[in-house]
């Protein structure tokens, strides 16, 4: 067994017994608690700023709860490199935070203050770019950013850069021309790319029956040349097993289209009622497929901490994000004299 | 006769025109169970059913196309985009294909269709859900352009609009949504497409908006009867046919230009009316022609800050109004 | 065996011996002789306004040398009914002239004169639209009639009228978005609409492993949940039978996509040189698929006509289309009055 | 120093900077082993192979969104539009994205790419083959625009362009392609994207044009030396960023300006310099401003004498050069 040892919060002493769960090759006991408690700073995170949202001072919010396995376990098989470069969407907070931005950072750019690293608050929460962690994110318009990824992995293979470049969409999303375009235009260059589709079966109100007439997006891949993989992304072993295949494939230009089922918890944005549109048994069932209870499940039930610690962790993750939230509120709004500011660069 | 606001008209003008005639249908994104984002489809498609209220995948090319084909074939769509800032994957269906059924098939094939457009911005809606995106119909023959500031525009327009065998573009500015009230017959009229409003008459200065600007130019021009300056606000309503007649006149009779709107100054409508008038009416001009528009960025940021400095606002108007009128 | 009677060459008296070819349900011999002249008609009309060109006299021509079995099949079969409606792309000469345009209105269309039935001289030949014989094709830009084809498809099914609607387009075609959205679209809502490719292997130069990662469009067919046919599209009859299943699928909202695998025997159009990317050896078997040569086999192998027939039905095209040149030679250009007229219906 | 034509200027450059720049790629339809369609690349696959040449699939939303995409990472891609008219499916990616890279990322990112667009009419393309669409681009803040007249600009502008670290629309005449010769010479030189030119100068009136109708303004005023009219023809060369100083201090010291240009009037390029000038010249105007442009239909039809009646010519603006210097 591992010594657990987790600088934030220093429950290596609670490690009462061994466990006999086994985990995929790559994944030590640390590294699940490490994700477990990125997983809960987000949630934690998510559902701080939609409350913010409730309270008028965050003017948008769209939540990732349901998505955090996906996305995080997509990171832990990305750690193991390659290098890889995201283009995100708008649901991807699990991932932003993932890649290393702190919470501070995070809440300024939700209050669209001074600071915002997407894009100085010219822009939604999250929006723009975060070069320095490799993610491009440059518009709300969806499925726009697929063709650019393609592109940027047309760039990585013509100047034999080994990164693997990854596209995350929504099953909305595979409705739009440039969907079509971008997975064509992969498969046919054999491009070091991943398709990752976050299929919570809504785009917005609109279900997946009115979206495709298919009951899988990944039914496609074959017909543009694309390997296909489709799990429950709301298992986060389950997710960075078939990310480290998918790595795999692309690195050796086989791209890929990665199909994660999952559940969009809350409402689309926190300008949405979902209980308009979905019946409440419906909402009631969400949390049945919740990562992060499944996660925790999965940490108790093996005994890989306690239910103390876990206290201990949640605890930590709200007082790290008072602290955020207290100096974001702080901070001020981006000076009007660089409103004209970098409308081209040198 | 109602007080509504400007969407709450919108949705009982989309609805009687529904009622009235089974041949119109709208179709979007989450315009059927959710009612529409803005909830300009409430209730639709519980009254009319999924036939005629039709909940499209998120493909803005498509929703275009499609409805363009149906209104070759028997019906009167009105294809919604849920935010301006998302047309561009439909504008080859609407400046590529539908601006041009009529002339290309010399009259043979027609498309009466209604897109409508929520639009603009001032409410933290940052670079995607801002955009003023009316100069790139406004240079297209072959299209109409409507762009009401009140609910009673919005009615006889939005009426006139789905009447029409010609596409139209009906923008509808997003903060006028909830933001502007006002009295709504109940029957049934129409504003003819093509004409603009004179909202306030005056003698020394013409000043042109149109949507949400104009309710800023109107109090500017109300705070100005201090300073004896006697405004003259007219509501452009359509942008296309643009009502040449109507500005021409009020600047023979006033002498003075100022043009305001929210869109990027550039090659805005503000352009053409600037150069209209200073060859139709050159002769009368006692000023230069001033405008008063968004600065060349891309549109409104999402903070505060930003978004405030990029708005012309009642101050920055009632401002240029007084020195033009001091020219 | 029918008696064989056409009303252009009268050559029913040469018809001299049985024969024993088994047609399928439907077709007559007749059907077969009148289909045969339709081709002969479109191919010396393709020929004829490509040597205009070269002469200067018309300022483009796209031939659809190597297509017409695809449509004129197409045509036979939807003569059968219910009710069709055509959305084509610019290599339908046969299926325009098949539809009842004589030899003088493609002349007119051809060189821009008052009378081109399609726009009167506003666009290339033969594009705008031919109402009176259900044809509409707005414009030049690829894949744009698709969308519109499955929105005059929604209207048929909304208004309970029983129109089957066509939707043609090529290979090259079938990597707009739009193509994605209008199949997407007409899965979902099980439109009665056959989605057609032509597919013949290029798009001007370039060719199909450039253009998809697949070895057939339909392929793509599973995707949409559309039910798929392809096929020989240089085989009349292969076509003819295939059509009328088509219809038979699309006429019960079940819609269609079928692929007719032909060549295009000529340049792209008489702007292009097809020199510069085929290689001769590629452009000389080209005629061992083309659906006149094969026709004419069919019909002289089975004694449908005569070598003396065809020659003199040969001729009597040459003359129908010398007169028709004439007269659309002769024909004024549109008046320059008419410019702005027709921007808006009333 | 050699005689090229447009064309030949073009492809020259195009082979001189990917000589220069590894990271300078093309794509396109058609554009590998057909060279083009104008023969823009011709012998380019041979020379710099099928990963730097790349024929791509029929598919202008794609073309734009993989060129944008890969000039974040390394190149400096030039997309070819085959003809203008077909730009619409590629305008989400070059409005909707390419043009707010660097505002919306705060000057993280950045778009090094040029759009080579063939456009314009007078050669028989009807109503599919012959759009002008400069005006789409023109109002779009965080794009630059160039629409070189002559072999000598092209290669000058097509440099910059290049160049450049940011998204430039390279419009190409298609009429002037093969019409226009020039001299060119061989060294290697830019020209400042920005900056217009004065082609001609005169003290009477000023003419503004650019692409094709800038050699019809030339022969017109050439021809108009017999009536002792003295014109200034000034060549914008670039639409985006606009030489307003250039433009202003000719018609500061002619009093008089007309606009000419293929796209429709509308709301054209023409509408902004006459509203600039009606603003920052007002007290120097001695005659209204006028524009000779396209009419508002889609654009120029196919027939002959069709085509012919929607352009402006040499007589047309000749007579409007001489009426209005007689005003
Ligand atoms: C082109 C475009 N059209 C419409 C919208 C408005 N919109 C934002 S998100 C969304 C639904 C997206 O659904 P999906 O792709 O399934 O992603 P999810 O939100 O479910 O994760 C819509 C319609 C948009 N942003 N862009
Ligand atoms: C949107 C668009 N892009 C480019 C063109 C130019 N173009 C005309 S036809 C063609 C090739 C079409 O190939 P395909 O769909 O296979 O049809 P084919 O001509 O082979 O029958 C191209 C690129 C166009 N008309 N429209
Ligand atoms: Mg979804
Ligand atoms: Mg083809």
């Amino acid at each position: 067994m591992n010594i657990i040892l987790n600088t934030h919060t220093g429950y290596v002493d609670v490690m009462n017994s061994k466990q006999d769960i086994t985990l995929p090759s790559g994944i030590t006991i640390d590294k699940i608690l490490e994700v477990y408690e990125k997983m809960l700073m987000v949630r934690t995170l998510d559902e701080r700023v939609w409350a913010m949202n409730r309270q008028g001072k965050v003017p948008i919010a769209a939540s990732c709860q349901g998505h955090e396995a996906a996305q995080l376990g997509t990171l832990l098989a990305a750690e193991q490199g390659p290098e890889c470069f995201f283009f995100t969407y708008y649901r991807d907070l699990a991932l932003k935070f993932g890649v290393g931005l702190d919470e501070t950072q995070i809440m300024l750019s939700y209050l669209g203050k001074e600071g915002d690293p997407y894009s100085n608050g010219r822009q939604f929460p999250l929006q723009g770019s975060d070069l320095p962690r490799n993610i491009i994110q440059l518009s709300n318009v969806v499925a726009a950013g697929m063709t650019q990824a393609v592109g940027h992995a047309l760039a990585s293979k013509i100047q034999n850069k080994s990164t693997v470049t990854m596209s995350f969409f929504g099953d909305g999303a595979s409705s739009q021309g440039e969907c079509h375009e971008a997975m064509n235009f992969a498969g046919i260059h054999k491009l070091p790319i991943i398709f990752i589709c976050e299929n919570n079966h809504y785009a917005i109100s609109v279900p997946q029956k009115l979206q495709m007439a298919i009951s899988e997006v990944s039914e496609r891949a074959p017909g543009y040349g694309l390997e296909a993989l489709s799990i429950d992304g709301s298992d986060l072993l389950q997710v960075y097993e078939t990310m480290q295949k998918a790595i795999d494939l692309a690195k050796t230009f086989n791209p890929v289209l990665v199909e994660m089922n999952v559940e969009r918890i809350m409402p689309h944005t926190s300008d949405d009622d979902h209980t308009r549109y979905r019946d409440l048994s419906e909402i009631d069932e969400l949390t049945s497929r919740d990562p992060l209870k499944k996660l925790e499940s999965l940490i108790l039930e093996n005994n890989l901490s306690s239910d103390i610690q876990i206290k201990k962790i949640k605890e930590a993750c709200i007082e790290r994000i008072n602290t955020a939230t207290t100096l974001a509120e702080a901070a001020p709004e981006p000076d009007t004299k660089t409103l004209m500011n970098n409308l081209f660069v040198e | 006769m109602a007080e509504l606001s400007v969407i709450e008209s919108i949705r009982t003008t989309l609805w009687e025109e529904m009622k009235r005639d089974p041949s119109v249908i709208v179709l979007g994104e989450d315009i059927g169970q959710r009612g529409g984002v803005f909830l300009a489809t409430q209730g639709f498609l519980e009254e009319f059913g999924a036939t005629r209220v039709i909940d499209t995948p998120l493909a803005e090319a498509s929703i275009m196309g499609v409805a363009l084909g149906a209104s070759f074939n028997g019906l009167r769509p009105i294809p919604e985009v849920q935010f301006s800032d998302f047309i561009w994957p439909g504008l080859n269906q609407i400046i590529g294909e539908a601006s041009k059924t009529s002339y290309g098939s010399n009259g043979q094939l027609n498309a009466p269709m209604v897109i409508r457009i929520p639009y603009g911005g001032g409410i933290r809606g940052g670079l995607y859900h801002s955009q003023n995106v009316e100069s790139y119909f406004f240079h297209t023959p072959g299209l109409k352009i409507c762009a009401p500031s009140t609910p009673y525009d919005a009615k006889g327009l939005l009426k006139s609009a789905i009447r029409d065998n010609n596409p139209v573009i009906f923008l509808e500015h997003k903060k006028t949504y909830r933001l502007v009230r006002g009295e709504v017959p109940d029957q049934d009229y129409s504003i003819p497409i093509g004409k603009a409003d004179i909202k306030r008459s005056g003698q020394d200065i013409t000043v042109i908006s149109y949507g949400l600007m104009l309710h800023y130019c109107l109090e500017a021009a109300k705070l100005l009867e201090d300073k004896k300056v006697d405004s003259e606000i007219i509501d452009l309503m359509s942008l296309r046919p643009l009502d040449i007649p109507t500005i021409v006149e009020s600047v023979k009779k006033t002498g003075k230009l100022i043009i305001v709107h929210e869109d990027n100054i550039t090659g805005g409508v503000g352009a053409e009316i600037a150069a209209m008038v200073s060859d139709l009416a050159f002769d009368y001009l006692d000023g230069p022609i001033k405008r008063i528009c968004g600065p060349d960025i891309p549109t409104m940021p999402f903070a505060k800050s930003l978004e405030d400095a990029y708005l012309p606002n009642t101050q920055s108007i009632y401002d240029g109004i007084l020195e033009l009128s001091q020219y």
